[in-house]
């Protein structure tokens, strides 16, 4: 038997064993586990899958065991995703101090600070949020201007931020602050960490056109903060950063439509709704001008994913990794809104309730999701700044 | 007609324009939301449009009017369009006055028009029983009964159906669902037995309501139009609330389109106003091409009524097609534009968008109307 | 009898007279009357039509008679508009020195260069050329490079032009150069007028895509130009320039569907072409899709035609004349340009023939008609120039 | 299969490339339609592709071919697409090798396809009958006669048509046009009696030819797929003749791109390269996206064929109408980006921009392949 093979059966037996059955249902939004000092959890079972999986460095399986990883490599992590999956095992432990800080510190960190930060996200023990956005500078997201001042044995922050998400539920806070005024703008910020229970820090959600959100918006007000929570070095912060969003860029582009070419499928697939809210004719969507436009963009939906699908298999094939991740964020995000707009169209006035019972679940959702959609163009770098990236580093326009 | 206002349209405009600003801004919208206002106006401000004498526009000076008008009505309407106001005067003037002047026996107009001009009754209109709007697709049955009519079927989106005092019910005498023959236009008390009122709230902020009928009773003599003939007051019906629709939507896509120019005009990054980024420039160019043309048809469309000419159907249509689409593309433009600010509930960005979709849903959306287009030249 | 009435009357009974019948049928495109010294007149009557208007100043009816114009009001023209097309006359004079070169020497040039000018141009005697853009320069108009250099009693011309329409036939070119090399580049141009017959001028007919065409290169080699050709203020000749841009830009808008609203009519609408081609069901065009493609096209026409006719209201109203000509001009030509893309598809193959008998005349004129219409974006100002322009001089758009 | 091409399938692509480029650039397509070429191809060429094994890519080993399959020829089409090659490689080999193989007899396919992949034989199919695509809306008629088959009927935009040797006829034996049961395809000699070639010439200089059957004798043993049930190897053979037409126009699509592209970068006006500005960067960069996914749709779909997938005809006219679309933009781009320019003869501008519309309207444009993926996906 090979050893990835006895790697499959190891973890096969370890999950049965280690993943609470509840565990193995579909999780209610509210059920998802976040971990942090303040976690409440509704399902108890919740706390001890992320216990068991952190126990092993499951929860973040490719990082070092020295940080408190799995320290699996991509064979095994693939098997251990496979055997999950086979289970339907929820996630043990959503993290953006996983999902985005983790990478940032193992490729910039001092070898102090990964293993003083690292274990304690990969047991969940830690809840962080991200402060980038400011109000004032949106795309030029370099433009920040919350500064952090020497003050010799601290740094002084002083500013605002806007979309951290979750900032009123984190604990941490990894921060683009500017530390040097007078520099160009891309060489006067640095990359600091900081406690949210740090004196001066206060948060408030922001109510989107779609409702509730998790967005927020952070205000600091004289906080201190240690010298050593520099990541990197004084005013090198960019490169971090720039490394992050790349990162973010391609998990937005996601939210588009998989390879599967429907273009969403039961309740959010076009030509299921349509058959149902526009009415059928021989077994056709009754109104020739939506089928065709729906049509359309299902057809868009499958030459996209067999696009990722064809980036996925050039990088296998050993081509160099193309700065397509603009050009998914790009497309990915815009034909996702158009989705929406073909459901509305499609659905006339049901897509379009707010609330009351005279609207089903599914339809006041799409209500919501429709609008939410909207930002998908705008956050994480808007569409205008994909057509830049694509114009200048994929095709060389000048400047 | 020149499509140009006449000087007493042009100082109605400016009236309504000091009214509207001054006591409806956007601002109003917002609190009839937060406050979940289960009427969807504000019973004061429509006592002031009242007394300015707006619910009688379109109505002869002998049933009480001042007989100003679609195009008078029109601007009004654009108007309201720009801050979104919310009141009566579509149900009630735009559909129900039309109803009323097109259709309605001299007996019923002497009764009715003077009441609506003097805003003591709000008239709806239940039409829709699906999703989409689609005038002969009804299933709703208007049969004899001893004593007049029964009314039985199930309405949805019945614009200000919770606060009407009157319904104008599109039932069907004969035929099946689809068939444009066969439809009767009834008047219905909305308290009468057998009328069920569910109000819904719609995502622009403003109500609606599903109603249902349950063998409430109608009058013979309580018709508009002709019986079994209904279709053809309805479609002019129709016709008149998609022209003064789309000068509704018109003037919330003034404001939507000169909101955004501004913001390009005065919004900085990367060391720069946005709106000399030519990316950004080009689109707003061509927003301006399309709102001028959207100006254009819906001048036209409602000097096509106050002429009665013969092409209102085909001027319908098109304001109604174009206006949805302008709506759509300037309303997703000054969001993307504004960028993340325009998504926080806090800006007003947000009403336009919801306004833009609920408006195109309303009596009939692009695709229907090219394709009723088409039909009417002949292809 | 109102003046007006009489005048209608005596201009009926004149032309009734010097009308010639044939003048009074659809005119082949070969029988246009272009004047100039070189003039042949396959059809003899061409001639004596154009002297019978010339007689009365009517080829310019407007123009002030002092200098061989007609003298005529705004009612007076309107009502020699109607009565020569009650009685289907053919125009007299076809004249760049008409449509273009009048208008600016009216505002611009000398008492004495309008009194040398304009007759012979009334009378079409001389025939026009426009010499504006150049090879290297585009949209970029000001770059121009043809110069002309002061020798004392007269001006060197050297370099070339590109779109000269009819050079080949013109007996004179009316022409901006460069008179100052080292001003910026609006401010050292200036507006010169001279003989085609100079020695140094050559031209060659330009082929495009769509066959052959009106269009020229121009070539000056050391042509000498007398001094007082020049018209306006030495290097000021952009003012004049953008005087009869403006003008141009307005002509070729007019190339798109007028406020008729069908699109186009007979062979070249959109809805007829398609019933002949794609077919009928149940009155209809049977292709649905197709269908709404050109009721979306028609109902743009018509919403183009109803604000080109709201602008005229508006002026007629004392409105001051809007920016409107850019717009025109923008959506005018792209909407033709639709026009032609949606009657090929209408019509398959048969509207992709280039030559042989197997296709019909006019298949085989939209074919070359389609290509055609691509220029109408590109000539008299880009797409591109015109939504520049409304975005700063319209909407006030920062540079 | 991975959406990437093997070695030997760029070897062979870079080899097909070097060729085209040293042989057969766009100037040749000039010089055939300024010679007025009746062929519509360079014959010498052609046997200089023969001697290389292009006619024999996608056949078996068994008939004479290198098996090298659709995407292998997809690649060669590509390559020929990037300098609007012209030659008979679509009809004779796309379209008439996959005929066979799809649906010959085994004597017919030893007699046929060994000639066709030593390039002897030219084979032309006879399809449409109107100016669309509808290879159902067949009235030419194909009865029995005394001695096998006579064919009447008269067909249009026969690619090649003036140059076969052998038509693959599209005719009905029962039922009404548009049927798609009753048809039946026949093999006739082009220098039958009764068969008259009236040779086209299209806007992109290719040539096409029209065609009428008065009477043509055809043999009962001569056809390809089974008899009234034609419509079902028409089908697969006209996806395939759609997916190598959608690698051909890839090929004219990255050139008219690359060129466009190019010409942003050096052309300067207003003292910069048009290129910098904002307008046309992101019109550029959205047309990259669409091109990307032309590229990927195209390799989907060769290898569709090669994997002998079930879903050939949604991946054909996924690629058809992508490329048909795609191609139409880029050929606009490319001609507004470069001004006055790109109008003149002298540029190759024309040439694309032509081609790009023959192309769209060969075996269906963008409409019909929405809607038959419509209904291939069942709504």
């Amino acid at each position: 038997m090979s050893d990835l093979e006895q790697f499959r059966q190891e973890t096969r037996a370890w999950l049965e064993e280690n993943c609470p059955p509840s565990m193995r249902t579909p999780m209610p939004e509210d059920e998802t586990c976040w971990g942090g000092r303040n976690a409440v959890y509704k399902n108890p079972d919740s706390k001890v899958w992320l216990d068991n999986m952190a126990s092993r460095g499951w929860t973040a399986p490719m990082w070092p065991k020295e940080y408190g990883g799995g320290g699996l490599n991509k064979d095994e992590n693939k098997i251990l995703q496979q055997e999950l999956g086979r289970i339907r095992a929820r996630p043990a432990l959503s993290s953006f101090g996983i999902w985005m800080l983790g990478p940032a510190l193992l490729e910039f960190a001092s070898e102090e600070q990964k293993k003083h930060y690292l274990p304690p996200i990969v047991r969940g023990e830690i809840r962080w949020c991200q402060g980038y956005s400011e109000p004032g500078a949106g795309s030029d997201l370099a433009g920040l201007q919350t500064k952090a001042e020497d003050m010799g044995d601290h740094y002084l922050v002083n500013g605002s931020k806007i979309w951290t998400s979750y900032a009123n539920f984190a604990d941490w806070i990894f921060c683009l602050v500017r530390t040097n005024p007078q520099a160009p703008k891309h060489e006067g910020i640095s990359f600091l960490l900081f406690d949210m229970t740090s004196p001066g820090v206060t948060t408030k959600p922001i109510q989107l056109i779609s409702g509730s959100s998790p967005f927020c918006e952070t205000f600091f007000d004289n906080v201190k903060v240690p010298k050593e929570n520099l990541v990197g070095e004084l005013n090198k912060g960019w490169t971090i950063a720039k490394a992050l969003l790349q990162h973010e860029r391609t998990m937005i582009a996601g939210m588009g439509s998989g390879p599967g070419g429907g273009g969403g499928s039961g309740l959010r697939s076009p030509s299921v709704v349509a058959k149902k809210y526009a009415g059928e004719a021989d077994g056709r969507i009754a109104d020739p001008a939506l089928r065709d436009s729906i049509a359309a963009h299902n057809m868009n939906s499958r030459a996209f994913g067999l696009t990722v699908q064809r980036t996925t298999d050039e990088a296998k094939a050993g081509a160099p990794p193309g700065p397509a991740s603009s050009m998914f964020k790009y497309y990915g995000t815009e034909q996702n809104k158009r989705k929406y707009e073909l459901l509305l169209q499609a659905m006339g006035t049901q897509a379009l309730g707010w609330e009351d019972s005279t609207f089903e679940e599914h339809e006041l959702s799409i209500t919501r999701e429709w609008l939410r959609s909207k930002a998908n163009s705008i956050e994480g770098g808007t569409s205008e700044v994909q057509l830049n990236i694509i114009a200048k580093r994929v095709l060389g326009l000048p400047e | 007609m020149a499509l140009v206002l006449n000087e007493d349209q042009q100082q109605l405009k400016d009236a309504a324009h000091a009214f509207i600003q001054d006591k409806s801004p956007v601002s109003a919208l917002r609190k009839l939301r937060d406050e979940k206002n289960p009427d969807g106006f504000d019973r004061a401000l429509w006592q002031e449009m009242v007394e300015l004498g707006w619910p009688g526009i379109i109505i002869p000076e002998e049933y009480g009017g001042s007989e100003f008008g679609y195009t008078g009505l029109g601007v009004v309407l654009q108007e309201m369009g720009r801050t979104l106001t919310a009141s009566p005067i579509m149900s009630t003037v735009l559909i129900g006055a039309s109803a009323y002047m097109l259709g309605a026996s001299e007996v019923r107009k002497k009764a009715m028009l003077p009441e609506i001009a003097a805003g003591k009754k709000i008239v709806a209109l239940a039409l829709e029983e699906g999703p989409r709007h689609a005038p002969y697709n009804i299933a709703t049955r208007g049969g004899p009964s001893v004593d007049g009519y029964r009314i039985s079927g199930e309405k949805t989106f019945v614009l200000d159906g919770q606060v009407a005092d009157e319904l104008i019910v599109v039932a069907r005498e004969s035929g099946e669902p689809g068939d444009r023959d066969g439809l009767t236009l009834f008047l219905v008390d909305a308290n009468a037995a057998g009328v069920k009122i569910t109000p819904t709230r719609m995502a622009d902020s403003r109500n609606a309501a599903n109603i249902t009928f349950n063998g409430a009773s109608a009058s013979g003599d309580k018709i508009i139009g002709e019986k079994k003939k209904g279709a053809d007051v309805l479609d002019a019906i129709l016709d008149r609330a998609r022209i003064g629709l789309a000068a509704e939507m018109l003037g919330a896509i003034e404001v939507a389109f000169e909101t955004t120019v501004e913001y390009l005009k005065t919004r900085q990054q990367f060391g720069r106003p946005i709106g000399s980024f030519q990316g950004l420039a080009h689109r707003a160019a061509e927003m301006f091409c399309e709102v001028e043309l959207s100006k254009s048809v819906v001048l036209d469309a409602l000097s096509a009524i106050d002429d009665n000419r013969d092409d209102i159907a085909q001027a319908a249509s098109l304001a109604k097609a174009r206006l949805n689409d302008t709506f759509h593309l300037i309303s997703c433009e000054m969001l993307q534009m504004h960028g993340g600010i325009g998504m926080t509930d806090e800006a007003d960005i947000g009403f336009y968008m919801k306004r833009a979709r609920v408006a195109a849903a309303t009596f009939g959306d692009s695709a229907f109307h090219r394709d009723r287009y088409a039909t009417l030249e002949g292809y």
